[in-house]
């Protein structure tokens, strides 16, 4: 079975050819690897390929689809393309570019001030929110010109990770 | 002579275990306090009995003095040890502490005092003896007399707040052009930040050198110090790596410091651990920028070369003992570093980055101390400090320092939130560090080399898609069945060798 | 002078990764060779290559010599580490690599042979006026001889297989009626063992102290020592516990023995890292006993006094340099414990635990270093060594150097399979250890202490009683809902702190 | 709902009475607690009980009301007594006495050695079967005189903890 992979901008054809226990042949868009695979329920993989050792931590997003997949040095965004995926991802291509003009969080934290109300006529580059998070305030600003749409948060509330905050139209 | 049975910890994270661990070797009870955000933190579970305190703003909770006092007091502790930050070099703890019965395990509350107050601690070096940065030796309560002095020192200048601390209130000011709005500016963020308005005026030292000394006060007049630290390797002003000794200070140099940090401390009949902090220009002068009233941050690195735990010469000096070895036994043995992991995204301007820890791996070995409190599955409150762990390595030299350093960072292992730790390798390997060339400036001279993309090559990417894939798989097998009861019985799957691949 | 840029290490466990840790720093590639057993095993993971070498048992892996050269050639190994134990002192690998032109990191072929051999051994040190045990020079081929010498010698003596290790072939012998069935015994149990027959025979000393002295030595002919190491504490003719200084040894016997230690290498043309095993009794006779060819498990606490990485002195020593330091370099500072966690169950006869680790909290902070290798969810194999890590710690002093110790066994929590670690910990209370006046009965001769019963009191039971019932619940609500697909993002209930019970 | 946990040979009776989120008030035999409580999916529990801070990790064992409960300083075994188990123990009482003739194995290893064969008559104290593990080999004798009934294992097998290995009549 033939699936899709993104890793960062990446995306990649991966199949599986066949399987012994932990011994796989696998198929990476064009290239046939034979790897000696371990991994455990908490997605640390240990990988032997020609005798190279690899170790991979997957950690899995908030959407069951999407990992950090973390190597020894670095961190890559693995997405997982499904049949499913890809419908959704094809029925979604009109919203994604609404996202372009909210504000989400990109960390968890703490709404410390918004200067704004609805209805106010904002321009590129003026400061809609101020968040805080481990004593370091951050300003968040308008991407465009436009008007405040929505704001769903109000000042002194605590705020997750990716969590929209204000719509601009 | 009064023996410290119990000690109130009036702080969390790294430094209230670090404590706990010297109280402990002591057989010293140990009193954790804690806020609504940190009932699963680690000093809670380390500690020997643990109060809560309030609401998770430090507000609330871990500034709130009266409260940690009334907790002390009914858990029978002794002395409270502040630790840093918090209620640290808060005059007013102390004094209520003293006020209570209770040891505050520093200096005397006068002595916080006169070091918290920027001018005063000036006047004060000055009296002994200490060369300072030059500039205003008096607070300048008028728009006038501000520009006046800086005028009279000679730009470039830094205006400071006179009760300041942590940025807040300070302006460089370079040119001629900015020195009015630069000064009502400072001005009004001192008064908005500190109720107090006063600002004093110092000579900017360009591309500075921040070098401190550990100094050691006892209650019958001994004072030594414990040698330098170079904290220049900073980023938000906010120091990442410390180590000792110093590239920069020559042994003259450092008998000379060393001797000024002492007569500092003897000024103000220092108790306790201390810090002086220098500025130290390219030429080698040096100046007293400030004096900080408790543990350091980076104080690990002095106990490796030195042998010396600081704590315990802290709690020590608090019952009242002399201070039993004397300057010329200390010695500076080998070299020491310290790398601070913060919680942040190095590669979007240092964001903080709270969330939930999912593994570690910690380096271990010879010559690796990790001072740390985070644990799988913990999540980092949002409202604290970033800084979740120090990793101290020592060697026999600088250079094998370094290479240690390199093993343990790459040894150390934290998925679930941004880190620094790939940051602090980068600096490992970049020159101006190797050489042991550097100043304050040297993250944003360096910039382009330690973020450079480093991204791992093709075999390896595709290492990482099949990880993703066969997890994937996984998944979708785990969705077809049931899962196993007990999950920790089964964390790597099932395994046979097979010597190669001919049955496939 | 040939660089090593790879080295294959012939080993597992915990003394894989910390040569590999060196090798790291060092800048040079690791190469793991792993069992059946062993595919999920922490030194696979930690080297930059890894190859399978045979099924579980390590007569078909870890001493298969000729598949582990095979792999050194195929993955242009320039050299191997044989670490402890396994082929590490034997005679015929060395020769092996020698002759397929890989550097065997180690002594040569010759001088294993002659210490391995250990007649030859105690005449070679005879001859070099090192003091042995009194007793034969000769090994007793026949049963007559080594009846008439033991007469000669006296009563009570030890009987020893000539080709022997491991405590097979060897007798006590303390009673005139026994010497005749012992000797049979013995050279049965020799023959069927190393298929050799010989014995000699060696005086028994009572109660004595087992201290070792490392040295080192490189291919010019240099050959210092890095003192000595109390190894006294052992169970089952195996150490638990071993420090330095010893508490026995005073500078002048320290200087004596240290002489005779490197005139014992001397003697050899000792090349690289070996340990000169001493009996010393308590009127401070020493006697050599035997040299172990190799790194010592117990050599971080040499380490640590000494601040010498002597795998990096291996290497540097393998690749033809000479060492940098002389033997007046050298000082012990400060003192150093280290404590083997053995996976055992202490309270019924130290019987092996192997298992499946469940959790794991490492023991952090000042002075402390753990060189192990288990993780959490690792399953321990059956087929090798129980000793799952190495705590060392270091303080200024012995007295801090047990607190300490106490303070880290106490941190170090394993759980899954039963542990020594509590034993530790009592040992670490028991007064003739705090006093430091112990010999190789220690254990025997506290026994009562040591396995005495500590359970915690009626509230404590109570605690986990309660702790008990709260999972039973959590089961019955789990098996009645859906679990959700991270564990991990779940690891602590959800958590709003009250103040106060009122709301109950 | 009230249930009995046994620890080492105490047995004790246990009732929840009153719970707000992590705030418990717990009655263990005739004491009443008030405890904070906290725990996660490893098993790891923190409880403040006035002020005391104590740590305790059950691991569970192969049979789901079982567990090994650790301290700071000990363990303990730990067995849930409930409607189900109460039913089963009293059943078994008498299969009970036979496990005392049977040899099982305290802990993983491989079998080196069996001196005995089916029908073999054997006084108590007799080695009927060696086991080594990590390098360790230790006999194990018969608890009876009797006779050899069944032999679970072979030489060169390997065993898991707590399997049976010989059964003696």
């Amino acid at each position: 079975m033939s699936i899709e992979i993104r890793l960062d901008k990446r995306i990649a054809s991966v199949e599986i050819l066949k399987q012994y226990e932990n011994l796989l042949e696998i198929k990476v868009d064009d290239k046939i690897y034979q790897v000696d695979l371990m991994h455990n329920d908490e997605g640390i993989f240990s990988i032997l390929n020609k005798g190279r050792s690899y170790n991979i931590e997957l950690v899995p997003q908030t959407n069951p689809k999407l990992y950090t997949a973390y190597t020894l040095y670095d961190n890559y965004d693995i997405e997982i393309i499904d049949a499913e995926s890809r419908y959704l991802r094809n029925r979604s291509g009109s919203t994604q570019l609404i996202s372009e003009n909210t504000i989400s969080s990109p960390m968890p934290g703490k709404v410390v001030k918004i200067p704004v109300s609805v209805g106010d006529e904002v321009k590129k580059g003026d400061t809609v929110i101020t968040i805080s998070a481990m004593k370091m305030e951050s300003e968040y600003k308008s991407p465009i010109d436009g008007k405040i749409v929505i704001i769903h948060v109000t000042e002194g509330s605590t705020i997750d990770a990716n969590q929209k905050l204000i719509e601009i139209e | 002579m009064r023996k410290i049975n119990k000690i109130l910890i009036a702080n969390r994270g790294e430094i209230a275990i670090r404590i706990m661990r010297t109280c402990r070797e002591m057989g010293i009870s140990t009193v954790a306090v804690f806020s609504d955000a940190d009932r699963t933190a680690m000093h809670v579970r380390y500690a020997d009995e643990a109060y809560h305190i309030g609401p998770a703003a430090s507000s609330e909770s871990y500034l709130n003095a009266d409260k940690i006092i009334e907790v002390a007091k009914k858990s029978n502790s002794d002395a409270i040890h502040p630790g840093y930050g918090f209620l640290s070099e808060n005059a007013v703890f102390a004094m209520k502490c003293a006020e209570s019965g209770i040891k505050f395990i520093g200096p005397s509350p006068e002595v916080i005092n006169q070091m918290g107050n920027k001018i005063q601690a000036r006047l004060t070096m000055i009296a002994a003896g200490v060369p300072v940065v030059p500039g205003t030796t008096e607070s300048l309560t008028t728009e006038k007399d501000a520009i006046d002095t800086i005028r009279q020192v000679g730009l470039p200048v830094m205006v400071k707040a006179a009760a300041g601390g942590g940025g807040k209130g300070m302006r460089l000011i370079t040119e001629e052009k900015d020195i009015v709005s630069m000064v009502r500016s400072a001005r009004s963020e001192a008064k908005s930040s500190f109720g107090n308005d006063s600002v004093y005026v110092e000579k900017y030292i360009t591309s500075p050198h921040h070098i401190e000394f550990q100094v050691l006060g006892d209650q019958h007049g001994n004072v030594l110090h414990l040698f330098e630290r170079e904290c220049s390797v900073q980023r938000r002003h906010q120091k990442m790596i410390e180590e000792t000794p110093s590239p920069l200070v020559t042994p003259e140099l450092r008998t000379e410091m060393g001797k000024c940090a002492v007569n500092a401390a003897k000024a103000v009949h220092y108790e306790g651990a201390g810090t002086i902090e220098f500025l130290v220009d390219n030429d080698l002068n040096f100046y007293f920028l400030e004096m900080n009233t408790r543990l350091q941050v980076e104080h690990p690195i002095t106990e490796r070369v030195t042998g010396i735990d600081l704590v315990k010469q802290q709690i020590l000096v608090a019952e009242g003992h002399p201070i039993t070895f004397k300057q010329e036994d200390l010695h500076q043995t080998g070299h020491a570093i310290e790398c601070r992991i913060y919680a942040e995204d190095p590669y979007n301007n240092f964001m903080p980055n709270p969330g939930k820890i999912y593994n570690i791996t910690q380096p271990l070995g010879l010559g690796v101390r990790t001072d740390g409190y985070v644990y799988e599955g913990y999540e980092i409150p949002i409202h604290y400090d970033s800084m979740i762990s120090k990793l101290i390595v020592w060697a026999e030299n600088r250079a094998e320092a370094i290479e240690r350093m390199k093993r343990a960072l790459y040894e150390y292992k934290i998925t679930g939130v941004k880190t620094s730790i790939k940051f602090l390798e980068r600096i490992m390997e970049t020159e101006d560090f190797r050489s042991g060339n550097y100043d304050t400036n040297f993250i944003e001279k360096n910039k382009t080399f330690l973020l450079a993309e480093t991204k791992c090559e093709e075999s390896c990417e595709d290492m990482i898609i099949i990880s993703a894939y066969v997890e994937y798989l996984d998944r979708l097998n785990i969705a077809q069945t049931s899962k196993e009861m007990y999950t920790a019985q089964n964390r790597w799957k099932k395994y046979t060798y097979q010597k190669n691949f001919e049955r496939l």
